[in-house]
């Protein structure tokens, strides 16, 4: 058997005691291998520079470059037999898959990016108009992600959700004006989900696009709360992947980690650790209502309502957009 | 061949041919090649270059670049020459012991010492917390965070060591009786300073001078975390060309314009620094 | 020492020890939050840093890439400096000039066509590959700082040395060498800084090794724990222990070498 | 700064008493009282290492007393710093600011002060005053020594201090400059009414030059007066030996009888002048200048000697001659063959007795 | 080392052959002829800048000649590195290390050299020729000027060269440990076998020690020769100007008679020795050294004259006295009023009569 495999996943989504059970049961070690980005993942398999990686970590929404790039190997799903529990939103999705039809990544891990804020200060729950709303000028924050900030300015500017990701060149035309406009209502642009945790907790800013991360780790200290707006809720979604130039001998192990992403044993302990739910249904029926609420499967709807980021066509003009925002 | 003390150029010369030209050769490649579904191809292609060229947004940030350069150089220097000429004076035996003082601050991690400066500046931070207590203003100062002040502020303090160390080790070559002949000959000790030590030292001040151009032309943390709406810089836009955008070839042309300008600048500054009066005599001798 | 120059220093220490002693302050503070006001006094952090022994693997990591590149930096530094302020050197501009390139160029992208170079030649990426790079961006650096000693150097020393019977290597560890043990071991420590502090090159080259700048990176992105001040203030308190000793040791061998060359 | 007053009583400028300077456990200055009236050419003399140079950097400003009082014009010195005390200093290690060409370093007072229209005129002149006026765009590295030591004097007397300090300012040149120097010095002091604090090696310099001659040991002054005193009537052994080629005899006072006495040496019995406060009885020194031995003289005093050695120097040749376990040295026009016996004769009224140092 | 060859002919040890070292514009040495026996004594003499550092360096290896061709032992020196040439130097400007003690520094060539064994009591030695045995664990910034002085002495006398340079090495001593080290010197030189190339502005101290003066000017060689015939038959009118303390009149030869000529100045007729190849005719220049004056002598000629100047220098008074338009000068044991009327003896056969320098 292999030894060791690495993973090359967020530390959130690969704490040691999270995988303890599927050392255990295969006798192989995970080594985490900590994301500082997704661009720099992408960029480092694209180099070469993730040679040593043997289980990466696309999020569903970019899945594509990856796969047109050809950095990622055709799966064969007979392999996994977890994905039968997936939830059928991901088991539909087209994302994973290429030109040729085949897969290359399956989704295993998502979440909802709310809004989150002080409800000691916003009395009236915040929608993202609320971001662009000159009586909060400096305390609001945005992350800086071409992506969700154009598509939330859009969803502002009342573009319907089904083409927030879709903007013709005058909307985005549009769509940059309302972003410079709220420039100086911001405080800051947040970087990582750490930043804006401790941006909220020292009072700089009062509500954000956020992840839900700042909550948890907030709700117990101060009064803070999390908005999911009815324009469109963001949705993220973490997939598992196999670069393309894995050795042949690790491939088996490879499949049998996708398994256990998509098992009890993984979801149960990140629900509790995590506050995440898999994209199994696999351990829905056995939590707590209360668990259930907490990470969104009790009302298995919302996922219709989930706005799932995609690179646009024009993804290049998006983020040349972006960029002109924050040097204007 | 018999050895010469000038060989010892062409190891190092290699070193960087190899480890950087090199590289920098690629990216010169790459800045004339297509991107199309994430794939480079090679082609002779103008795409990038022009691109660049008719950006305003990469050359505004290649201006920030070297502004936030030169500015953090000039502050550096305005601080550094009082704490170096300041070590100077220290007995020998001290001058260890302040090496390591000095040069400590930088050993914390970048990132930890951001979040502490963020304590220090916030709005509900330390210096605001006792302006308030003292009844110095009433509002908290919310310029303090999240400003082109802050990264003023913390690009100097990021680089003031550099400067201290390049000017002190250059203030320790200065025979002190050339001062004492100054303040003989009626200078107070600013005129000694700017008559004597600052020309005398000018090569230090050159060293100092490069370094914290370089470093903080190229600073992305700092600027990005501290610098709120403010802190977009050349590096993170070449960095979000490489990753995000997959634009490589814009990408290497915008990193090499950079490069190309950081270039000419502190070329130009040293060139200044070293032109300047006494140092030409100074380093004519060698 | 007089007055001025006493004051000078404290107000200097005041500034660059700031943001320290807030982040020692905040180490000991009962709570997850760094931020005012202070709730009470803990050693939970530093019990909590003490049973993640991660982060101790990283810090001997860092240290240990982190000495060599201190020391290349010095001696590829020293190299330099000697080729540049050497005697009919018709090169000199340009070496001055190949000299500012590692300086200049932003360090991302070069570490990414390193990263290509690297991977094409099959040259593996890991420590060793971290120390190179590393010590290249630094190398100009250590130039910068070692050049400006040099170039304010007497040489009617060196004559003096030659005339006595030494060679020019002999003349060079006797005379210069201890003259610009200063600005050598400004040099190193120049290099070991960037090398702690270095993150762009670490996420493209580090291969297998994980920095500390890498996992405090990376753990960043999730929360912001005080544990992470403990451990900077650990890291503080280590480095500055083992700056110190390598110091005193550096000093001896120096002083060694130059009494037995 | 070109208009004087007039010397009424040649008052005091600098005084210094009791001033003690230590380095570490050495004492470089060991508690000296020394005055330098207005106008006064005071010269310190004395062996190398008894502190010379450390009292002109203690007048200058760059050291600080341990102990003692130093006063100019009669205002205290203590905290005064070195660019506000009207005084300038020729370093013995010259102290040119290499990065400056030689008019720079001669002007680099005048710029300080500003104001002043004739700069380039006034640096003309006090380059020709050292004969370097063709030097003036070279840097000090492109100097010779001696070149060097001039441009450093030039400097210094620029700036027309009212007390000049000069260590050993024209120790690296030949006779012939050294000569037109102190002839320029000289007038310079004159003229503008300078006082000079002068530190020599070359006691013909300092006999030549010097108002008060102030000789040195071991950082304590062994004698303060003028040249002639210094020379004839040295305080004790310490100058006699120290200055000139005197030869000293070791013996006892006989008798004493007013200014003269009657001292007991291996020579035998010799009356010259003796120095207050020595009696009957008591060990002392016979000092013997070479000038008072001669070959054919008609003094007294009388000595069947051996000529033991003798040097030829240009202008005289120095013969080293023994009798009775004493070398005896003078000078003679001619030089003597080696084991020649002759006859010396002393001029004892001139000679004379002093007491023997601590 | 301490082994010597006994001398045969007294061979050459250096010979130097037309050589020059320009500095940009400004010629330094300006085609140079110089022998030095092996163990021969040499000083080199000149006015400040003249060029005589500029030689010893070139003879240290420390500057490359332009022209010319420079042999040691009869092998050319061209490309031999200074650590290879068996010559040590004792710097004008010390060139002391600054980070070894005195006793690191004078040791510093016993051991690059290794395995002396017996380095720290050579040291000691060195140490104590210069008096400086006490100073041992001090720094060189620790040191007075002559302190250094004798360091740097001491530090190139240990290696035991076979040639050593010394650029004015006792120039910052008093007289008294000038005398002390020059006997060392010389004592040093006679036991080794060491050849010394010496630059000194001490005349008394180059006739002193010399086996041969040269003297130098603007880079080329005035004059090389014994002491005595320097000082009595010097070959220019800038050599007689240069050395002592002549009074030079200019003239015409009237006639000449073997080696004497009669020369027509402004003080009248004199007949003197006079130079080769000064025929009559010729302009010349009468050197009356300061020794042949007097005013109770019995030479020939006799000036009425009135002094003009009289300064009392120790062993004697410096007089100066106008005559026809001629300031003669001359010693006397005792000074003299200014203004007065007095009669000058002149040595005439000891006087000389020699060309005018270009
Ligand atoms: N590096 C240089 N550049 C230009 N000129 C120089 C340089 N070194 C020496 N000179 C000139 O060469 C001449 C000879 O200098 P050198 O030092 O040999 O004189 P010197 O006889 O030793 O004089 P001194 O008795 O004053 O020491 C001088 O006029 C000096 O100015
Ligand atoms: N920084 C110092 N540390 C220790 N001792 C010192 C220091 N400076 C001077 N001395 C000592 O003090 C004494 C007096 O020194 P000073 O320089 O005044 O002598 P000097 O009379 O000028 O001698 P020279 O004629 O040799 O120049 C010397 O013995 C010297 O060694
Ligand atoms: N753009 C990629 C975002 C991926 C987010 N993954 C978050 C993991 C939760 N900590
Ligand atoms: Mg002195
Ligand atoms: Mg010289």
């Amino acid at each position: 058997a292999v030894s060791e495999i690495v993973w090359a996943t967020w530390d959130s989504n690969g704490h040691p005691e999270y995988v303890t059970a599927f050392e255990k049961a295969t006798g192989t070690k995970v080594k985490l291998s900590f994301l500082s980005s997704e661009d720099a993942q992408f960029a480092a398999l694209k180099t070469g520079a993730a040679s040593d990686w043997d289980v990466v970590n696309p999020s569903l929404n970019q899945a594509r470059r990856y796969i047109k790039a050809g950095e990622l190997m055709p799966l064969d799903l007979a392999k996994v037999p977890n994905l039968a529990h997936m939830y059928d939103v991901f088991k539909a999705t087209e994302k994973v898959k290429g030109e040729d039809g085949q897969t290359y990544a399956i989704p295993y891990l998502w979440g909802l990016n709310p809004i989150v804020y002080r409800s000691d200060i916003h009395t009236e729950e915040p929608t993202y108009s609320t971001l662009f709303d000159p009586k909060f000028k400096g305390q609001l924050a945005m992350r800086d992600y071409a992506l969700e900030s154009i598509a939330i300015a859009a969803l502002h500017i009342g573009i319907p959700r089904e083409r927030a990701f879709l903007l013709t060149s005058d909307e985005l035309a549009e769509v940059k004006k309302a972003l410079i406009a709220q420039k100086p209502l911001l405080r800051t642009y947040w970087q990582t989900i750490g930043d804006l945790t401790n941006l909220i907790a020292t009072g700089e800013v009062t509500a954000a696009f956020s992840w839900r991360v700042p909550y948890d780790a907030l709700k117990d200290k101060m009064k803070v709360a999390m908005a999911k707006p009815k324009a469109g809720i963001m949705g993220w979604c973490d997939c598992f992947a196999i670069p393309a130039s894995l050795p042949e001998e690790k491939v088996e192990t490879a499949y049998k980690f996708a398994d256990y992403l998509l098992g009890a044993d993984y979801a149960s302990t990140i629900a509790e650790i995590g506050n995440y739910a898999t994209t199994s249904s696999i351990i829905r029926d056995k939590l707590t209502p209360e668990k259930q609420e907490a990470i969104f499967v009790d009302d298995l709807s919302v996922m219709q309502n989930f706005m799932w980021p995609e690179a646009p066509e024009n993804y290049s003009e998006w983020l040349k957009v972006w960029n002109e925002v924050k040097a204007a | 061949m018999t050895f010469r003390q000038r060989h010892l150029a062409l190891p190092v010369a290699v070193a960087i041919v190899a480890g950087c030209l090199a590289p920098l050769a690629v990216l010169v490649a790459f800045s004339f090649y297509e991107v199309e579904d994430f794939d480079l191809i090679p082609a002779f292609s103008f795409r990038a270059w022009g691109e660049l060229a008719t950006s305003g947004t990469d050359w505004f940030l290649i201006g920030k670049a070297v502004l936030s350069g030169l500015t953090t150089t000039v502050f550096t220097t305005i601080l550094g020459y009082p704490v170096a000429l300041a070590l100077t004076r220290l007995a020998a035996s001290a001058k260890g012991l302040a090496i390591i003082v000095l040069l400590t601050p930088l050993y914390t991690g970048e990132i930890v010492r951001i979040y502490a400066w963020r304590i220090v500046l916030g709005g509900e931070g330390l210096v605001n917390t006792v302006l308030q207590g003292i009844g110095l203003i009433d509002e908290p100062l919310k310029f303090l965070l999240f400003s082109p002040f802050t990264i003023g502020l913390v690009l100097t303090y990021n680089n003031l060591p550099f400067m201290v160390l390049a000017i002190w080790v250059s203030a320790e070559m200065v025979d002190r009786r050339l001062i004492e002949a100054a303040r003989d000959l009626g200078a107070r000790p600013i005129d000694a300073f700017s008559r004597v030590v600052f020309p005398l030292t000018t090569p230090g001040l050159a060293a100092g001078s490069l370094t914290v151009f370089a470093l903080s032309a190229g600073e992305l943390l700092t600027p990005s975390l501290l610098g709120g709406t403010s802190g977009a810089t050349a590096m993170a836009l070449v960095d979000n060309l490489f990753g995000t955008a997959f634009d490589w070839p814009l990408a290497s042309a915008l990193a090499l314009a950079l490069l190309a300008t950081l270039f000419l600048v502190a070329s130009a500054m040293a060139g200044l620094l070293l032109r300047l009066k006494g140092a030409r005599a100074v380093i004519g001798r060698t | 020492m007089g007055r001025i120059g006493l004051s000078v220093l404290i107000v200097a220490a005041g500034f660059l020890y700031l943001p320290l002693v807030v982040l020692t302050v905040f180490s000991f503070n009962d709570s997850a939050l760094m931020a005012f006001p202070l709730t009470g006094f803990t050693l939970d952090w530093y019990r909590e840093l003490g049973q993640n022994d991660n982060f101790l693997k990283g810090f001997v990591t860092s240290f240990l890439i982190a000495q060599p590149v201190g020391v290349l930096a010095m001696l590829l530094g020293l190299m330099a400096s000697l080729a540049l302020t050497a005697p009919g050197f018709r090169w000199r501009g340009l070496f001055a000039i190949l000299l500012l390139v590692p300086f200049l160029v932003p360090k991302s992208v070069l570490s990414i066509a390193q990263a290509m170079i690297m991977s094409r030649i099959g040259f593996e990426r890991g420590a060793t590959a971290l120390i190179l790079a590393q010590s290249l961006v630094a190398l100009p650096f250590a130039t910068a700082l070692i050049s400006a000693v040099m170039v304010r150097f007497d040489g009617r020393l060196i004559e003096a040395a030659r005339d006595l019977g030494a060679s020019p290597w002999q003349a060079f560890l006797r005379v210069l060498l201890p003259q610009l043990r200063p600005a050598l071991s400004g040099a190193y420590s120049v290099g070991v800084i960037l090398s702690l502090a270095d993150l762009t090159i670490a996420m493209f080259l580090a291969g297998r090794t994980q920095p500390l700048s890498l996992m405090v990176a990376s753990e960043f992105r999730r929360e912001l724990r005080p544990d992470l001040n403990a451990m900077q203030v650990v890291v503080l308190a280590l480095t500055a222990v083992l700056v110190s000793l390598s110091e005193v040791y550096r000093r001896r061998r120096l002083r060694k070498l130059a009494s037995e060359a | 700064m070109e208009k004087r007053r007039e010397p009424a009583l040649s008052p005091l400028l600098l005084a210094m008493r009791s001033v003690v300077k230590t380095f570490g456990r050495s004492t470089a200055v060991d508690g000296i009282d020394l005055d330098v009236p207005e106008r006064a050419f005071l010269t310190l003399l004395g062996p190398s290492g008894c502190g010379k140079t450390t009292v002109l950097r203690m007048i200058a400003g760059f050291e600080t007393p341990d102990a003692g009082d130093m006063r100019l014009d009669n205002t205290p010195l203590a905290g005064v710093p070195p660019e506000r005390r009207p005084v300038n200093t020729v370093f013995q290690s010259y102290a040119l600011f290499p990065h400056l060409t030689v008019n720079d370093n001669v002007a680099f007072s005048l710029k300080l002060r500003g104001g002043v229209s004739d700069v380039a005129a006034r640096v003309r002149r006090a380059l020709d005053a050292v004969h370097m006026a063709d030097f003036g765009d070279r840097y000090p590295h492109q100097l010779s020594g001696g070149q060097q030591q001039r441009v450093a004097v030039a400097r210094s007397i620029i700036a027309e201090p009212r007390l000049l300090l000069l260590d050993e300012p024209l120790s690296a040149l030949d006779r012939k400059m050294r000569g037109h120097l102190q002839i320029e010095l000289k007038a310079l002091q004159r003229r503008l009414g300078i006082a000079f604090v002068y530190v020599t090696h070359d006691q013909e310099e300092a006999f030549a030059l010097s108002d008060i001659v102030v000789v040195m040991n071991r950082g304590r002054i062994a004698q303060k007066a003028d040249p002639q005193t210094i020379y004839s009537r040295p305080a004790d052994s310490f100058v006699a030996d120290f200055i000139g080629n005197s030869t000293l005899v070791e013996g006892r006072i006989r008798e004493r009888r007013g200014d003269t006495a009657t001292i007991d040496t291996p020579l035998g019995n010799v009356t010259a002048p003796v120095a207050d406060g020595l009696a009957a009885g008591d060990a002392a020194m016979l000092v013997i200048r070479p000038e008072l031995l001669s070959t054919r003289g008609e003094g007294a005093a009388t000595f069947a000697s051996t000529v033991s050695n003798s040097v030829f120097q240009g202008e005289r040749t120095v013969i080293q001659a023994e009798t009775a376990g004493v070398s005896l040295r003078f000078a003679a026009e001619a030089p003597c063959p080696v084991g020649a016996s002759i006859s010396l004769w002393l001029d004892a009224d001139r000679s004379f007795i002093t007491r023997i140092a601590a």
